[in-house]
């Protein structure tokens, strides 16, 4: 009777158990989604892309660690948050900054340092940052270095060929020459699809392989990391109105409605790694499911309008940072419907 | 049918299997009990009895204080040694009535009424309240005020709660299994008490057999449904088992009789009908004591007052070391400081976590805005906001975001990967705001 | 009010203490819009010198003939006049600069920093106080105009007052608002956190209009 | 017509007053620390601003070039603007009080704003006719108000974050400032006038 007295109990206040999942295990799952794309990436542009890649997540961590060391806070690089933002910057940049003359190796560095210190520690922290840290990363070097981050390699299997050829991506091709002068490029229309779908195309080195991008994306749905709601409503509303909106006659450069093609603008550029792995990010969407909607369908409507009317050829990268300012205004007027509460309520708002 | 269910809800891992096989066993006398004379929601009792006074078993020691209350009766014969103060589950301190039990066993006058189904609607009710029957599932509200709704709410349907969504428990599985026909007339009591002629009876999937034999117990009575629920937590809870049933939402700030509806639990039809057949009052109550750290998980027939500590040893003391001794389920029960505290008419399970598996609440990180928490809140809140106005302190705005409409259930704290005590931040918010 | 002291006091508080900019924040305007450019900045910062001097100085001799009903407009048009006056001979001598910055210049008008100090110091005090009140405050903003200037042409176009510096590709978007938003911020948070650091403020800048 | 859209989409999007034009910038971050004041903000800014661009159009048009006075523009627009401030005032207390207890505080606030001033100018600089005039103040006015709610609802949610000692307050709302700024660099290009 006597042994059970003198135990030390633990008080805490209920739930008294929890789930397995924790945000270093949803960051490293997300970090390992991306591996095929990265490794198609690899196999597309070569060692370059892989240094550049490595370049962005080296510098990555180490801001992170020199910060929160700087702050005295908890440091926090195991979390694999910081080498997502790294890997994710990485992905979106042209495999042609690994080069010595002209020297633009400092380029990936100074992204990481920008996404990572202003967009991300300045604010607190992973969890309060308003912005995707990647995308502004790459979004300041587009503005800072326009020249040396629009340089893209084309695909070849000259595996070591450090004097890689330059070409155009899809979108610049579609966005000057149209959509005719596309299709030439590539051979014909089907040719043109399946290429796109693989990867063999000039661009950002994780954005080109949709196919590996839609694997990892299946994953982090199968792991129920992401749902359906605002990567499908980004897409489908871009596809929507790039069959709207997206032709053109080229004689007379007037649009043609109905006549653009969809395929075409959700394969190429960086409309997949986005919609699934960039919008998606939990801290700066909306986290109501509803308010995702909402984001998604903004998201899909800014990039279309970028690439349609803007000036530059790619607009998810602006679209999402653009999102991403409306999200805290969408989270406070989209809430949730508490159990039991009738319209009338929601409309006293 | 479809599965009946309600949106929101979380499926942790249910762990029944460690005491469901065991059969509901009378658990040892005890040397000496302490009956708190506030166990139920509502006003504590008076006591009636004197120090060093004789009290026999089922005798009256606490007269309720006043219109939601329930008495309180001795659960053993012995000597009135002290009444004094003493924490409870929650680590509250409580008028508490300590009896030393002296063996004999003996009942005081109880008033047996083999004709019970032809009691006086009055009658009935009568016996309810004197028997001190309060809910069992835990929130110990008096049963008497429950089957007593104001005249202008016409309730239609009564619904006997057999989910026991919260893991690890099976008292009322055991209930079900081996007394499902005390049940159907506890239910069959409490809807002529209520002039209704619908009766539920929502169990959870997990559990086909408890469904089986309560359809078998039912027989053909047209006016009663044996329902099977999806798997989910908090299944069980008031508003989502009506949600489930019958498909009526309740305001927040509602009641079940707000929609017409009464709930009861498995434990609580049982002891009605005890009350009603044999006069018996509620001193004792089936106990789920079970867990990784404890070496002989099973379901005892515990009397109100006993000590912790003595189911402990009964259950063959913990296994390795002890970490948590939580009083109810695992998600919405309370940790215990000290073994002493005694069984309560609400204490449905004595949980014992081992070391190695607690989680601790200190190290918990920032909310990175995932959602999982709005995805699983059955009340549809935003335990996110909640948690983050509340840790900094902003707690005036959570009342914008419907912070009293939370009654608890812990499903956000369970799938936060950054292991937030969100519930613990909910009710510091609730407790320096006023509603 | 009368030792060279004090009037030295009245600059240093401009400068640092009450730096319009860093610390007192206001008139933020110019100091994102023409701080693109060292040169830029220089003349900005000359410019707003000289109005908020002599409007200091101009409010102190009239501050006797106005009725305090009017005070403000009254004193909008001391501005105003004043600003003209800058502006048409900005527009006159410094022709290249005035093309890109002249919207910026009439704007002066619009500085709260200006009517600030009128009000608050001008309009209570002699001519010589006010005079180096306005000084103070000129040189406050001058000199934050300066160090931020300094810090986006350097990085932005890799020069000094137009002259090449560096040998690297400069960062455009510092010569963008953005960059003039970063850099205001930074340098803001920078001071502010010298200020807790060495001299034990607290640090936070006030938000005013 | 298309013009007078484009027009209106270049001052409210491309050239917002605040991201591209820095100006406004004290009531920008005066007033957005609630959603509330930077509501109210917005209403009454469009509104005077289109009025009193209208009225300096006016005036600008058909007294100050006969007069040839022309180079008094800046004396003559704080006036009229700083006028029509004053007369909204009276008007809106006597009218509706209501609506003067709602809004009344941010008129004083608008004569010391550079845009109010700003957009007169630029359309005497730029010689606009009266429906352009009229266009790009709206434009500017709405340019301006989606700017101010935007800021308020990300500094809404930057109360509850961990941002470092020395850069809570105005260092980080430049910060923002600053991203937001570098986003609607995406509108860049969209309409080129």
């Amino acid at each position: 009777m006597e042994k059970t007295d003198k135990q030390q109990l633990i008080v805490t206040v209920s739930p008294h158990i929890k789930s397995e999942e924790s945000v270093t295990r949803i960051m490293w799952s997300v970090n390992l989604s991306l591996l095929p794309a990265i490794t198609m990436g690899a196999y597309f542009f070569g060692p370059k892309a892989l240094f550049v890649t490595v370049l962005c997540i080296i510098s990555s961590l180490l801001s992170e660690y020199f910060v929160q060391k700087g702050l005295k806070k908890k440091v926090t690089v195991s979390d694999g948050s910081a080498f997502l933002t790294g890997l994710l910057l990485g992905m979106n940049l042209p495999s042609s900054l690994w080069s010595f003359s002209p020297f633009t190796i400092h380029i990936p560095v100074i992204g990481s340092v920008v996404a990572i210190i202003i967009t991300k520690q300045l604010f607190g922290g992973l969890g309060y940052n308003i912005f995707n840290p990647a995308l502004i990363g790459r979004a300041f070097l587009l503005i800072s270095f326009p020249k040396a981050m629009t340089i893209w390699n084309t695909p070849s299997s000259a595996f070591f060929g450090l004097d890689a050829k330059t070409a155009a991506t899809p979108l610049g091709i579609l966005k000057e020459e149209g959509a005719q002068k596309l299709i030439e490029a590539f051979g014909d229309t089907t040719n043109l699809y399946s290429q796109l779908l693989l990867g063999h195309r000039a661009g950002s080195i994780g954005e080109t392989s949709a196919i590996a991008l839609l694997f990892g994306a299946g994953f982090l749905m199968y792991k129920r990391y992401i749902t359906w709601h605002l990567p499908i409503s980004f897409l489908a509303s871009a596809a929507l109105l790039a069959w709207v909106f997206g032709g053109k006659d080229m004689q007379t450069g007037k649009m043609l409605l109905f006549h653009g093609d969809p395929v075409v603008h959700l394969l190429s550029g960086g409309i997949i790694l986005g919609a699934f792995f960039m919008a998606t990010d939990y801290v700066t969407c909306p986290s109501v499911r509803r308010g995702q909607i909402v984001f998604g369908i903004g998201c899909g409507a800014l990039t279309m309008l970028i690439r349609l009317k803007g000036g530059y050829p790619e607009g998810v990268m602006f679209a999402i940072l653009l999102m991403n300012c409306f999200a805290p205004l969408i989270d406070k007027n989209m809430r949730t419907r508490v159990f039991g509460f009738v319209k009338k309520k929601e409309t006293k708002q | 049918m479809g599965v009946l269910t309600f949106s929101g809800g979380i499926h942790p891992p249910d762990k029944k299997e460690l005491s469901k096989e065991s059969p509901v066993t009378p658990a040892t006398l005890p040397q000496r009990v302490i009956i708190p004379l506030s166990q139920h929601t509502g006003a504590p009792c008076k006591p009636v009895i004197s120090i060093g006074q004789e009290v026999k078993k089922g005798e009256l020691i606490g007269e309720p204080g006043g219109f939601v209350s329930a008495p309180v009766h001795s659960s053993i014969s012995g000597k009135v040694t002290a009444i004094a103060e003493f924490p409870n589950a929650m680590g509250r301190m409580v008028t508490s009535v300590f009896i030393e039990n002296d063996g004999r066993e003996e009942w005081t006058a109880l008033k047996d009424s083999p004709d019970y189904k032809n009691l006086s609607v009055d009658e009935l009710k009568e016996k309810i309240k004197s028997a001190g029957i309060v809910g069992l599932g835990g929130a110990a509200f008096p049963t008497s005020v429950k089957l007593s709704p104001p005249k202008e709410k016409h309730i239609d349907t009564v619904i006997i709660n057999g989910a026991e969504c919260e893991p690890y428990l099976t008292a009322d599985y055991r209930l079900m299994i081996e007394r499902p026909d005390e049940i159907i007339e506890g239910l069959r009591i409490i809807m002529k008490v209520l002039g209704v002629s619908k009766g539920f009876i929502g169990i959870e999937d997990n559990k086909p057999d408890a469904v089986e034999r309560m359809t078998q117990a039912a027989g053909r009575d047209p006016e009663i449904m044996v329902l099977a629920l999806e798997v989910k937590y908090p299944q069980g809870a008031e508003k989502m088992l009506i949600k489930a049933v019958t498909g009526r939402e309740i305001h927040p700030r509602g009641l079940p009789m707000d929609v017409n509806v009464v709930v009861q639990n498995v434990g609580t039809a049982l002891a009605i009908y005890e009350a009603a057949r044999f006069g018996k009052p509620l001193i004792e109550r089936v106990v789920t004591v079970t867990g990784e750290g404890i070496n002989r998980p099973s379901n005892l027939m515990v009397r109100i007052g006993t000590p912790v500590s003595a189911l402990i040893d009964e259950c063959g003391g913990f296994r390795g070391i002890s970490g948590k001794v939580i009083a109810g389920g695992p998600m919405m029960g309370f940790a215990l400081s000290s073994l002493d505290v005694p069984v309560t008419k609400g204490t449905s399970g004595i949980l014992v976590i081992p070391e190695g598996e607690v989680i601790h609440a200190n190290d918990f990180e920032t909310c990175i805005r995932c959602g999982r928490c709005i995805d699983v809140c059955p009340m549809g809140l935003m335990p996110s906001m909640l948690s983050v106005l509340s840790e900094k302190a902003h707690y005036e705005d959570t009342k914008e975001y419907n912070i009293f409409d939370c009654f608890e259930c812990g499903s956000c704290a369970y799938v936060c990967p950054s292991k937030r005590p969100i519930v613990q931040f909910i009710r510091l918010a609730k407790s320096l705001i006023k509603p | 009010m009368s030792s060279t002291s004090n009037y030295w006091g009245l600059i240093k508080n401009g400068i640092f203490a009450e730096n319009p900019i860093f610390r007192v924040a206001l008139s933020l305007c110019p100091a994102v819009a023409v701080s693109s450019g060292l040169k830029n900045g220089f003349l900005m910062g000359v410019a707003v010198l000289f109005v908020q001097t002599m409007v200091n100085v101009t409010v102190s001799i009239i501050r006797r003939f106005i009725h305090p009903k009017v005070r403000i407009p009254s004193y909008m048009f001391v501005i105003a006049t004043w600003v003209t006056v800058t502006d048409l001979m900005m527009a006159a001598f410094a022709r290249d600069v005035y093309r890109q910055m002249g919207l910026y210049i009439q704007l002066i008008v619009a500085y709260a920093i200006i009517l600030s100090r009128a009000e608050l110091f001008a309009s209570k005090n002699k001519v010589a106080p006010s005079f180096f009140d306005g000084l103070g405050m000129g040189i406050g903003f001058f000199f934050a105009l300066i160090v931020i200037s300094f810090f986006r042409e350097l990085l932005g176009k890799g020069s000094l007052w137009g002259i090449p510096i560096v040998d690297f590709k400069p960062m455009l978007i510092m010569i963008l608002p953005t960059g003039g938003f970063f850099a205001v911020g930074i340098l803001m948070g920078l001071f502010n956190w010298i200020d807790i650091r060495f001299f034990g403020g607290g640090g936070a800048s006030g938000g005013g209009h | 017509m298309e013009n007078l859209f484009e027009l209106f989409i270049a001052a409210s999007l491309i050239n917002n007053f605040v991201f591209t034009r820095y100006l406004g910038l004290c009531i920008f971050f005066g007033v957005t620390k609630k959603m509330e004041t930077a509501v109210g903000m917005s209403i009454t800014f469009t509104a005077v601003m289109v009025i009193s661009s209208a009225l300096s159009w006016v005036i600008y048009k058909a007294i100050m070039i006969p007069l040839n006075l022309t180079f008094l523009k800046i004396v003559i627009f704080i006036g009229i603007v700083a006028g029509f401030v004053q007369a909204a005032d009276t008007i809106m207390r006597k009218v509706s009080p209501g609506l003067y207890y709602k809004l009344g505080i941010y008129l004083a606030l608008i004569t010391t704003n550079c845009i109010i001033l700003a957009v007169p100018l630029i359309n005497a600089g730029e010689n606009y006719s009266f429906l352009q005039s009229l266009s790009f103040a709206l434009g500017s006015g709405i340019g301006f108000a989606l700017a101010l709610i935007i800021m308020a609802s990300i500094r809404e949610r930057l109360e509850l974050a961990d941002v470092p000692k020395s850069f809570q307050g105005l260092p980080i709302a430049f910060v923002v400032t600053g991203l937001i700024a570098l986003a609607f660099l995406g509108f860049s290009g969209l309409i080129t006038l």
